[in-house]
């Protein structure tokens, strides 16, 4: 019986090395159709995942231990995290690890270490992703910390397993100020998760790239422990968005009777996330960097009116 | 010689006195000058020596003899052989705006009466009444040193303010202390001393004994 | 018999180097004459710490805290400058500047400049202390014109005349002062005993002590140094050989102002209100600020320091007006720190002009680098000067800047500007005379080390650890003050 | 009972002075002196944390009076816990700069005599040290400006260059402004405590037992913090920061940057929390306002600057605010009686302020290192050295890491307690803060995020990429006592970061004394893994987790990954195909930080001139293009210019009195007269 919570984060920690890479696909999917393209398929991402780690890796010359460092940091970020975000089961194991500021950290820790690989050729390309991504992560980051804030203030607490509990608990259902942080969380998300209007996950085009101008010289099993890391960082953002804003179904204990339901919740949700996501990124164009500042500043603002709201409404 | 036949004469006195400070404010050819510090000296020893002889205060009849011997003698005659040798003595010293200075000078008489008016309410002296005369060349003297260029009559201005101290002396109180009257007249012995080595400098090195071209001392804007 | 020593030493060898003066071995007379006070003041200080106050010669003269550590402070800086000069004056015998008459001259009115400071500080006659202080005024005249150059004769002409007028104001006062004394004390000599004026000061008549006061303010305060009657300080200063500008900002200064405050004692006395301090703090603090916004733009080393002595001054002038035990026993420490630190930059100040053969600022360089003696003495010195623990001088100032808060909260800002002001205009021309590599034209000189090394080793110790019956002198000095 | 904290702080006190005095006598054999000097204040420092970290463990006091001063007002020293805990920061940093001045300091022989900078790098130490055991004004202001004063000449020891000079004398007139203000403090405060009467009130003790009429006390308050501030480095009273730490040697610039600067948080928190003890809650605003625009206006500045050490330098403003917010919180928490809120906020406070010493020394000696071997300060110049000195690009990226507060290092840690801190003040009773104060926290996140932004550009450049200057130099590593020093306060960094719960449980008994509260209690509740500041439901972060699961993580996937044998494939950099990549092609600092100039640029004043040889007559065909950027730190224009302006405009005004006429100088003293006989008679 108490085995049982470690069963689950096991299970959730593979579910979401499994799933992402799907649910990745399932948003190029419904993109292709939207555009009326025919699509690749669901499963195209796993195949480029293995495509990439049986390719050897080219590695420029003066490329050094960061540089092949990165990957596999990031890659464990992402794991770690996957590992704390409760999906399937609040009472996890790993809950206690990391409160969702320390989440936000700990994709930081893995932002910074790409931004400094991507200098680390030394190509005019790598420098400036680097500096845009720093650039943008900087103007998301108090915007992300106010939605937080907001957040937090329902339910007196950042743990996010905390947060889940008092939602179910019905103490905070619908009030404005959490919807106000919904929407500045979306607009952030897409930020730090590189979509469209921010970054444009699809494009070499040398000047509009971010993320790609950074992980540019990468290769095998480099690049593809770096792709994969994204797919799960998507994913984890979708997943923690469904956490805090729209936690049912998941399993209030840790007994494995209610995990089936929670799967099914989840894929439902991720569903209809992705089509939500579809809808954003092909109705708007990618902005031009300066114009981020808006974007993100009208996140900022979103998140800030949630809070006022809070005081001064409820 | 009763008291208030002598409080007259000192007062007439102190009358000759403030009349030689006045001359000498105006006064430009420098013989005229000295001439007139001594006679101011001779008045002030003179009226000493009746407050000494009224009051009994027979120290003064010292410190009268000193002023004699050396306001009315010495000094003059030093300077005398100083703008000799200096040969200054054809020296016509400009005086800026006379009647301005005379009623400064006047002003300053009416001041200092005022300012020493509740000193002579306290004092019971028969000379109490000049002791304004005595601030007043005190402060006349002051006032020809900052209107003169010319260092003799600087320093003339200087020894007449010192006259007016011993003025002062006799009329406020029947005089200082002798030690301090003694000590007094050293230190304008050795004043007049190094006031002629001055001269010499002075007139060697700026060949002329124009202060006002002594300027170079200055912040420099 | 010590207080006899005290005072016939200097005269007797300002005699004796009138006529031997230009001798190969005069220095070390000087020396030896000056140290011989300093052992006199000594023995005289033990005698006065042990049996308290004490009258000497027929009432003529009288010792107690106050004036005694003056006297003792005196004859050390004199004794400190005497070792200094004669390496000094030597380099400018020399350099031909002054010859073998000018040298016993030179000689002959040290001691008598000494003398007559001595003399000052120890009788017990108001009337007597006017005349030592125009003693020395005459004394150090024609020291100041020593080199003969015209700016020097200038200096000098002013110091004569502005000082003489003074003191002619001084000299008013005094009678003043006499005159309201005979009322009580009756005619004669006894009547200009500061003993019996000090027993009787309240018996005097308010009315004509304030008035005396007044020309005793201006008259001393033009010797002290005081805006707005300062203006012969700087050219003195800066003209004149540079033991004299260490004795004339060391010493003078302080025993003028000895004599001031001797008289505010009485005044207060008699009129028991507070208006004679207020004057003082009045001047005081505009010689702070003039004197301070004043160094920010000096050129001439020597008369920078000249303007810093009028600072210092004014903020000793303005504690003493402040009244009350911790202003007056941070004015009396500030008095012994100053002058020690003052006299002790003069003596770098003349080495490193003589390096260089100038008084202009921007021609002195690489001090450090050149004779490390000269430059961290002056470096220190300076430190010490503007008020940086652990030196002296910032105790003393501490103690003034706490009383202020208390006495005259508003006056702190006016007293913090001052000190800022100095602050920043000294280092701002000091650090590039001592730092930096020695330029061509600097030549090496043997600097007198002790004088320097004794003066700052002294100011050190005082700051971090000072001696206990140095602490029970302020205090009997501040009771006497009170 | 001899064998007390205060009797060691005393001994390793005197060995450094020793030091001193050796440095002073055999000046002779430079070699040999740089050996023993800095062994002994290895020794010494150890011998303070031992002190300080006994003191704070126990939670012992001692109180010492020694027979120095004013007989009046003899030296009162005492060691508490909350001045253990300062010599202990103070100590560690030290500790490791003196084993890395072992080597770094052998860099000069043969260009000069390092007697000096051994002399006063002793008293500079002895300085810091006394400052925090001083228990009265006078010896702590002594303290005060003999570490100033130590610290101004290593600031000028290489006195040849100008710029040396010009940064050392701005310096000394700040500090010593400061100082004034800060004796004021002391005075008003002193005053209070006897009524101006003798000397007694000039003790802490005596501050401690009066309470104070909060007028006196606000002016007391404002003047003590105008006086640290001055000294921390707070904005606007940063601008000699900047320009003394990069010219001092880089040991030197690490521990003021370290340490000297936490002299004055200890400080403030000593006036406010010790002396003063009860105040209200606008106090704290003031303070929290001053650390929100250091912190940010800080990183901004720093992100704007291209030499490393200037860099670093504007990042410790940026620290210092940030360890303000921590204090002011607590200061607000305190004046509503929040103990176990205040707690936590001046616990983050203190740790970052331990955190800050650690990695800002860390870097400062990374930086010496590069600069050591580089002979180099301007990173336009410089990259690619993670190549040729691998040991310092690692312990450098460390330090970023930390200062970057990512996790798993120590920044982070107390950077997330702020935040905590900040999540709890909705809990004030105040409306007004309840609104005002969560932007705060948005400021704080900002900076967190800009300074991670500067730090990738410092590593980034500084040490990937290809050597960007015209000649590259025949770059070395540093020596191994260089090394260790910088690898000692790494390990420190990560020690910090992944076991918070120990170090905050040794630290608790300062919160319990200041402000009445423990949080070690709640902070521990679910173990010594989980840092849970109020309660595991609350917030919770557990350091070794992190640590341990990320390194798990990655060693299986690389095993995984290469247990084929897996060929790696050098080839001349890619780059989408481009040809002929020059070095002068990468990013460099000014083009890293270009979009953030555009976003903030309000905040700078900028010149930026680009200047185009075209070719064919035409621009659209330039030959040569260049490219002119100054950035300058506006408060020069508005603060600074305008003082020196004013006061010699006052001077040249003032300097009209003395114009040489005897004249008018007996004008002025007759003029003098007769206004006082008419006035003041």
């Amino acid at each position: 019986m108490i085995l049982y919570p470690f069963i689950i984060e096991v299970f959730q920690i593979l579910l979401v090395l499994a799933v992402a890479p799907a649910f990745a696909g399932w948003v190029k999917a419904l993109k292709c159709w939207s555009q009326g393209r025919t699509s690749p398929g669901l499963f195209q991402p796993y195949r480029d995942i293995i495509k990439l780690f049986s390719k050897d890796v080219v590695l420029a010359e003066n490329a050094s231990w960061i540089f092949r460092f990165t990957p596999y940091l990031v890659f464990g970020v992402s794991v770690l995290a996957g590992g704390i975000v409760p999906m399937l089961s609040v009472d996890l194991p790993l809950a206690a690890t990391a409160d969702v500021i320390a989440l936000v950290a700990l994709f930081a820790i893995a932002r910074f270490f790409t931004a400094l690989a991507g200098m680390d050729i030394g190509t005019a390309f790598g420098g400036m992703g680097s500096s845009r991504e720093m650039t943008i992560a900087s103007l998301a980051e108090p915007a992300m910390l106010m939605a937080i804030f907001t957040v937090s203030l329902a339910s007196k607490s950042t743990s996010l397993s905390q947060m889940v509990q008092v939602i179910y608990s019905g103490q905070s259902v619908l009030r404005p100020s959490v919807a106000f942080a919904l929407l500045a969380f979306i607009l952030i998300a897409l930020a730090e998760t590189g979509r469209i209007p921010v970054d444009n996950p699809a494009t070499h085009l040398e000047l509009t790239m971010i993320h790609e101008a950074m992980i540019l010289e990468y290769s095998g099993r480099h690049l593809a422990l770096i792709e994969w890391a994204g797919m799960m960082k998507l994913f984890l953002f979708v997943m923690l968005g469904i956490a805090v804003f729209a936690p049912w179904g998941i399993a209030a204990s840790g007994d494995l009777t209610a995990i089936p339901a929670a799967v099914l919740f989840m894929i439902l949700k991720l569903a209809i996330v992705g089509a939500g996501l579809v809808l954003i990124e092909t109705g708007l164009a990618k902005m031009r960097l300066f114009r981020l500042t808006e974007f993100l500043g009208s996140a900022f603002l979103l998140a800030t009116l949630g809070m006022l709201s809070y005081f001064i409404l409820e | 010689m009763n008291t208030s036949l002598a409080a007259n004469i000192n007062s007439f006195l102190a009358a000759m006195v403030l009349l030689t400070a006045f001359g000498m404010l105006v006064q430009r050819r420098m013989y005229g000058l000295i001439h007139l510090f001594a006679w101011q000296g001779f008045f002030l020893s003179i009226s000493t020596a009746i407050v000494g002889f009224v009051a009994g205060a027979h120290h003064l009849y010292i410190s009268s003899i000193l002023t004699l011997s050396l306001k009315v003698i010495l000094l003059p005659y030093i300077l005398h052989i100083l703008i000799q040798r200096l040969k200054i003595h054809k020296e016509v010293e400009t005086i800026v705006n006379v009647p301005m200075t005379m009623m400064i000078g006047i002003a300053l008489v009416i001041f200092s009466y005022h300012l020493t008016a509740p000193v002579r309410e306290l004092s019971t002296l028969m000379t109490r009444s000049t002791l304004a005369v005595a601030l007043a060349t005190v402060l006349l003297g002051l006032l020809m040193m900052i209107t003169r260029r010319h260092a003799v009559t600087q320093i003339i201005g200087f020894l007449a303010m010192e006259n007016g101290l011993f003025f002062a002396a006799t009329s406020a109180t029947y005089g200082m202390p002798l030690v301090v009257e003694l000590g007094v007249a050293l230190d304008i012995l050795i004043a007049a001393f190094i006031f002629g080595i001055f001269f010499f400098h002075i007139h060697t090195t700026f060949d002329s004994l124009d202060v006002d071209q002594m300027a170079r001392l200055k912040e420099e804007d | 018999m010590p207080l006899l020593i005290l005072l016939s030493v200097p005269l007797f060898a300002s005699l004796v180097l009138a006529f031997i003066g230009d001798r190969k071995y005069a220095p070390e007379i000087n020396i030896f004459g000056s140290a011989a006070t300093f052992a006199a003041g000594v023995s005289l200080a033990l005698d006065v710490y042990a049996n308290g106050p004490m009258l000497a010669g027929g009432k003529f003269f009288f010792v107690d805290a106050f004036n005694v550590y003056l006297a003792v402070l005196t004859s050390f800086v004199s004794m400190t400058t005497a070792i200094f000069s004669r390496r000094y004056m030597r380099k400018e015998r020399e350099h031909g500047r002054v010859g073998p008459i000018r040298m016993r001259f030179y000689h002959a009115m040290f001691q008598l400049f000494i003398f007559a400071m001595l003399l000052c500080l120890l009788t017990n006659n108001v009337g007597v202390l006017w005349i030592a202080m125009e003693l020395a005024t005459l004394s150090t005249v024609l020291l100041v014109s020593l080199y003969r150059t015209p700016s020097a004769i200038e200096a000098a002409w002013k110091y004569f005349i502005l000082c003489g007028v003074g003191i002619a104001l001084a000299l008013f006062g005094t009678v003043l002062l006499y005159f309201a004394a005979e009322k009580v004390l009756g005619e004669g000599g006894e009547a200009l005993l500061w003993t019996n004026l000090s027993q009787v000061s309240g018996k005097l008549e308010p009315t004509v002590l304030s008035l005396a006061f007044v020309f005793l303010m201006v008259g001393y305060g033009t010797k002290v140094g005081l805006v707005p009657v300062h203006n012969w300080l700087p050219d003195a200063h800066s003209e004149g050989p540079t033991p004299i500008s260490a004795v004339l900002s060391g010493l003078l200064l302080n025993v003028a102002l000895y004599a001031l405050v001797r008289c505010k004692v009485l005044v207060d006395g008699s009129t028991g209100t507070h208006h004679a301090g207020d004057i003082m703090m009045g001047f005081g603090l505009l010689s702070i600020i003039v004197a301070a916004f004043s160094l920010l733009r000096q050129k001439d080393i020597k008369r920078m320091f000249a303007y810093s002595s009028i600072e210092h001054m004014g903020i000793a002038t303005f504690a003493f007006g402040l009244g009350g035990p911790i202003a007056t026993f941070g004015a009396l420490l500030h008095m012994l720190v100053h002058s020690l630190t003052k006299s002790s930059i003069f003596f770098t100040v003349g080495h490193a002009s003589q390096m260089h053969s100038t008084q202009e600022m921007d021609r002195i360089k690489g001090l450090i680098r050149g004779n490390p003696l000269v430059g961290w003495g002056l470096m220190f010195g300076v430190m010490a000067i503007v008020g940086m623990p652990p030196f002296g001088v910032f105790t003393s100032e501490f103690l003034i800047l706490t009383a202020t808060i208390k006495d005259a909260p508003f006056l702190t800002p006016f007293l913090l500007l001052g000190f800022g002001v100095a602050f920043a205009a000294l280092f701002r021309r000091v650090q590039p005379m001592v730092t930096g590599p020695a330029p061509s034209y600097q030549r090496p000189i043997k600097a007198a080390h002790i004088p320097v090394i004794f003066h700052m080793a002294l100011v050190l110790a005082i700051g971090i650890y000072m001696p206990d019956f140095l602490n029970q002198w302020f205090h009997r000095a501040v009771e006497l003050l009170k | 009972m001899i064998f007390l904290p205060m009797n060691i702080a005393f001994f390793s006190i005197f060995l450094l002075l020793l030091a001193a005095a050796l440095a002073f006598l055999f000046n002779r054999n430079q070699k040999f002196l740089i050996g023993v000097c800095f062994s002994m204040t290895t020794i010494a420092s150890l011998l303070m944390v031992a002190a300080g970290g006994w003191a704070v463990g126990k939670g012992i006091t001692n109180q010492v009076i020694l027979p120095m001063g004013l007989p009046d007002l003899l030296f009162h020293l005492r060691l508490d816990p909350l001045s253990g805990f300062f010599l202990t920061v103070i100590g560690l940093l030290s500790f490791f700069v003196s084993i890395y001045s072992l080597g770094y300091v052998k860099g000069f022989l043969g260009h000069r005599s390092v007697t000096s900078l051994i002399i006063f790098y002793c008293l500079f130490l002895a300085g810091m040290f006394m400052v925090v055991l001083a228990d009265d004004a006078l010896f702590f202001l002594i303290s005060w400006e003999v570490m100033a004063a130590a610290s101004y000449f290593l600031v000028m020891f290489e006195d040849e260059k100008i710029e040396n000079r010009r940064a050392a004398f701005l310096y000394i007139i700040v500090a010593h402004v400061g100082a004034i203000a800060i004796l004021l403090s002391f005075g008003v405060m002193a005053g209070l405590a006897t009524g101006f009467q003798g000397f007694s009130g000039y003790t802490f003790d005596a501050m401690r037992a009066t309470n104070f009429p909060l007028g006196w006390a606000t002016a007391a308050f404002l003047l003590a913090f105008f006086g640290f501030a001055a000294k921390a480095g707070v904005i606007p009273l940063h601008v000699w920061l900047p320009e003394a730490h990069p010219v001092a040697p880089s040991n030197v610039s690490a521990l003021m940057s370290g340490v000297m600067l936490k002299t004055a948080i200890y400080g403030i928190v000593r006036v406010t929390f010790d002396l003063i003890g009860v105040f209200p809650w606008w106090w704290g605003a003031i303070v929290l306002i001053f650390g929100l625009v250091s912190a940010v206006m800080g990183v901004l500045y720093a992100l704007m600057q291209h030499d490393l050490k200037r860099l670093l330098a504007y990042h410790s403003v940026e620290n210092i605010g940030i360890i303000l917010i921590g204090i002011g919180l607590a200061m607000i928490f305190t004046s509503y009686q929040m103990p176990l809120l205040a707690a936590l906020a001046l616990t983050a406070g203190l740790f970052h302020t331990m955190n800050h010493a650690m990695f800002k020394g860390l870097l400062f000696m990374g930086a010496g290192a590069v600069l050591h071997a580089t002979r180099e300060r301007n990173m336009e110049e410089m990259g690619g050295l993670i190549h040729k000195m691998p040991w310092t690009a690692a312990f450098f990226l460390i330090g970023c890491i930390s200062i970057s507060a990512l996790p798993p290092f120590n920044g982070f840690v107390s950077e997330w307690l702020t935040f905590q801190a900040f999540l709890l003040s909705p809990s004030l009773p105040s409306p007004l803060l309840n609104l005002l104060i969560p932007m705060g926290a948005a400021l704080l996140a900002l900076t967190g995020a800009l300074a991670a932004a500067c730090f990738v550009k410092a590593f980034g450049v500084t040490f990937l990429g290809h050597w960007r200057g015209p000649h590259k130099p025949d770059v070395h590593e540093a020596g191994w006592t260089m090394r260790i020093g910088m690898m000692l306060s790494a390990l420190t960094c990560l020690a910090l970061g992944v076991l918070p719960t120990v170090f905050i449980d040794w630290m608790d008994v300062l919160s319990e004394q200041l402000v009445g509260a423990k949080i070690a209690t709640s902070a521990t509740g679910i173990g010594w893994m989980w840092l849970t500041p109020i309660a595991h439901e609350r917030a919770a972060y557990s350091g070794p987790i992190v640590f341990a699961g990320i390194m798990a993580i990655v060693v299986i996937a690389y095993i995984l990954l290469h247990a084929r044998p897996a060929a790696i494939k050098r080839v001349p950099i890619w780059d989408c195909g481009f040809e002929k990549i020059t070095q002068r092609m990468q990013y460099n600092a000014t083009s890293f930080s270009m979009p953030i100039r555009r976003i903030f640029g309000f905040l700078f004043s900028i010149k930026e001139q680009v200047r185009l040889v075209s070719q064919y007559g035409h621009r659209a065909f330039p030959k040569k293009l260049h490219y002119h950027l100054r950035i300058r730190d506006l408060f020069w224009g508005w603060l600074y210019k305008p003082v020196v302006d004013a006061s010699f405009w006052i001077s040249r005004k003032v300097g009209r009195l003395q114009q040489g006429k005897i004249h008018v100088y007996l004008i002025y003293s007759f003029v003098t007269i007769i206004v006082l006989l008419v006035f003041l008679r």
